[in-house]
């Protein structure tokens, strides 16, 4: 485990062409992680996640992205990621491979990672297209009751990226609220690289609580705000109305890179984004 | 008060489809509205799932997204994305699934993934998400879509997730346990397989809405049950406890989110 | 969900020859609810269980079981199960058939029961005598890999009895510390009656915690000191000395049974069987 | 100071052989007792793992069973079972694992299910518990175990847990991911195994023991290394360390339990 600058973990530990995996549900999605994956020009990686969010949308509108393995790409409550719409649909900015599951499978695909199982099983993609649309979704025969059940490979992501609540100097992460498959996603990779809303001496009680411990992590970044426009929860909330305004921002190729540009590429750090939005809004 | 929407219309029709009790798996949208309001009426011990986790949670407002903080903070606790769908769904905990859809035909299949071609589309949709398993293993789901040519359709562009399949009681062939569409509730009125067919057909009509709209919103020739009931209108309380809801919700979305600048 | 005492939720939810599983790993066995097995005289069970412990030994020797399933049959850090010793060597007070697993075997074998899957996967029983003493354990084959893995049948108990610090009057059941595979066992179960130190208003908040909702429920008893002589994190301690007692009672077979005709067999109730401990200790 | 049994010889060695900030998958007994030696001697930040699902716990008594109330309050954070042998073991996130049993035989195999036939023993012992399992993830294993003809015997009457196999590069056919055992610590020295034929061969002597004893309590030839280290004596402080620390565990084990009567 290594306390690194944001910058400093991703230069280290993505190489271009590399899997990864930048997960939270809705809550603590590591958008700090994402930008600086574009800021640092990563080019053919395979993007791993349940649910692509705007995150996704802006690393595959960059061109950052070869591959995605998901199981939901929308821009929840509000319509379509039109950029991931744009790369599917007209390979703008370049194609994009799809792999692309139900959301049980996919969990079931990270908790086979995380184990360190070569495949999951489940009772799912009965009777619909999916099982064809992706030759990875097999079958597997009950040794004891010859049921045929759902099978997919697991997702072993070279790097992980979450957002957490809280590490402590030792590297111990604590997180809460929803969770989604972070834990899988974190036990399942090689190297896991974590930005927290605060390091502290020590994290508060949490006996049965989600710890990822320090020597499952490989670097920690203090990097407040790092889940924004997603939430923490205890630290900010959602911003819904960002959420929707997005939808107006991707529809248009030269909107979407004007706005990566001036919000992104042109800020040196995720406290520098946050400023240039608050200087926008004011 | 205004008259009902159209919306109102199918929020308060799914609504009443719940029972008191009913453990409930809940989608973003006109599901999520219908379900609160079910437990803001007649249903105050509904169990709200959504599948970020949040089990048995009570928002003051609506959530945008299915995984809005206030679904955690309002929630009697919070599961792993995984559990809930290895031990809720897949374990058979869960009594009513709500599903939505880009379209859907008469036997209850919905597409969700591609209008098009699945390598190249004309128009790539999210996808499944957890539709086809919560289809496969809810004791019954509810579908709520607006009704169009475009969206009821004769056949499916890509079949994401399984109703009752080719129909005539294909779906006991495979390994679903849940019992398929209970209903299908769209802006004309209802829809419900027939026993043996399997075939959606219209078992009730809004009222202000007539047959000719319906079969003409319908992509395929609409059966029509032998007796076709009329949904009662929205109650005054079931509306103002609906439009109260929305008005917090719009309220709430709007507020603005501090920075979390250093 | 129903309240029920104890007694009420044995004689309603046990039939003679059922799968009953009471689980918790050294923390929250429910002894109360074993002891009452024993006093309604319930017969041909199969018991299962990852870590026997006293209570099973006591159920064994009382005559109430005809199969076990376990992973590890001793008395922790004191040595034998004498009542288990005697029913495998000597068929004593009647043969006992055994399904027996290693600690990751039987925990996926729960957690394929969890799931309602028919089986679970692991790396394991590799190279070793088990799988062949076991015909239920199997292999299965990766269909990415290739590589053979071992299967194990999904454990779904008839009944589950879990101890628990807390239930509110919805019947939610809140535990915490060491948990083993109490959830497993409660989600795979046709049956889940549990006891608890404690019914409350409104459960501790504990948004990640571990909390069984009450339509997975079929009863709560009220039963305080349920656990003992394991123990309940937050109410009492571990009696080391009962478990380092229970060596010399339970090796010889007249010592033991006069020691379950006065604490349990004559007792009305878990309150009664305490109050007789107080009484010999005074 | 009395000088230090062979118990105390076997567990200060085996603390020894732990280095700081490794991952320790802990069993009760003298294993417990060497790695909580470690962690109050040279090893500050050793973790260690507790098959009970606490993770990280520094007990200040030895716990009497795998899962005493001082191992939970005590860990950074506890996970149910299922988790410590999916997330952990198997997920290779385990440096070092312990074992003992009732007989191991010179490849390092473990018996710890029964003495005699399986379906009629003459011994009933407890069985596997977590022991194949981490034999087979763990990076490394230890084992400890007294010796005796009946206990290291020329042949296991049931291979609970398998070491080197049969030896010669056997194990690295199966699917195991560990290295397997590293060293056998046992009350006269150390074995490990010889890196060709994997057969355990004697490396170390305590300094009261003897070359003849070894062999006298081995049920099989016993093969000898090369050089035969002689391990350096408990130090005072480590004896002293070990003495507190069972002192303080039988102090706190002898404390009266107040029966939770209502």
């Amino acid at each position: 485990m290594a306390f690194l600058s944001l910058r400093e973990a991703v230069a280290t530990h993505v190489a271009d062409g590399a899997s990864v995996a930048l997960e939270g549900f809705t809550h603590l999605i590591p958008f700090a992680a994402g930008h600086e994956l574009i800021r640092q020009h990563k080019r053919d990686l395979h993007l791993i996640r349940m649910t692509p969010d705007l995150v996704y949308d802006q690393l595959i509108g960059m061109g950052c992205a070869r591959k995605l393995t998901f199981s939901w790409g929308g821009n929840p409550g509000v319509g379509s990621l039109h950029r991931l719409r744009d790369a599917v649909e007209h390979r703008w900015p370049r194609p994009l491979e799809l792999d692309e599951h139900s959301h049980a499978g996919m969990a079931a695909a990270f908790c086979a990672g995380a184990a360190r199982l070569p495949f999951g099983t489940l009772r799912g993609y009965l009777d619909n297209d999916l099982g064809q649309a992706n030759t990875r979704v097999r079958r597997v025969e009950c040794p004891f009751t010859g049921e045929r059940l759902a099978a997919v490979p697991a997702l072993n992501p070279d790097v992980t990226f979450l957002h957490a609540q809280r590490a402590d100097r030792a590297g111990n992460v604590a997180l809460h609220g929803i969770v989604g498959a972070a834990r899988e996603a974190a036990m399942a990779a090689s190297k896991l690289i974590v930005t927290v809303e605060e390091i502290v001496d020590a994290l508060p009680p949490a006996m049965n609580g989600i710890v990822l411990p320090h020597w499952i992590v490989t670097a920690v970044a203090h990097c407040p705000g790092g889940a924004y426009p997603s939430y923490a929860h205890g630290f900010y909330a959602r911003d819904n109305a960002f959420y929707r305004e997005w939808d107006a921002i991707a529809r248009d190729r030269a909107t979407f890179e004007a706005w990566m540009r001036e919000h992104v590429l042109d800020t040196v750090d995720h406290a520098a984004f946050l400023a240039s939005l608050a200087k926008r809004a004011a | 008060m205004t008259p009902a929407t159209r919306n109102e219309w199918m929020t308060v029709a799914a609504a009443r489809m719940l029972r008191d009790r009913c453990v409930c798996f809940v989608g973003i949208g006109l599901p999520s509205a219908a379900c609160n309001l079910a437990r803001l009426t007649h249903a105050p011990d509904i169990v709200l799932i959504y599948e970020s986790g949040t089990i048995g949670t009570r928002p003051d407002v609506l959530p945008l997204s299915i995984g809005d903080g206030e679904l955690a903070e309002t929630a009697a606790f919070v599961v792993p994305l995984p559990d809930v769908f290895a031990h809720y769904l897949q374990g058979g905990r869960v009594d009513v699934g709500f599903l939505g859809a880009a379209q859907i035909d008469r036997f209850g299949n919905l597409n969700s993934t591609v209008i098009g071609d699945y390598a190249t589309p004309s128009t790539r949709l999210p996808g499944a998400g957890g539709a086809p398993e919560i289809a496969a293993h809810a004791r019954e789901t509810f579908v709520m879509l607006k009704a169009s040519k475009r969206s009821f359709v004769e056949r499916l562009d890509f079949r994401t997730t399984a109703g009752f399949g080719e129909g005539a009681g294909a779906r006991a062939k495979t390994t679903a346990r849940g019992g398929g569409p209970r209903a299908v509730i769209t802006d004309f009125g209802i829809l419900a397989p027939h026993p043996a067919t399997d075939e959606l057909q219209l078992v009730a009509l809004f009222a202000d809405a007539t047959l000719d709209e319906a079969r003409d919103a319908v992509g395929w020739p609409l059966a029509v049950a032998s007796e076709v009931k009329q949904v009662a209108p929205p109650t005054t309380h079931e509306l103002e406890t609906l439009r109260a809801l929305h008005a917090r919700t719009r309220e709430a979305h709007a507020r603005p989110v501090v920075l979390p600048t250093p």
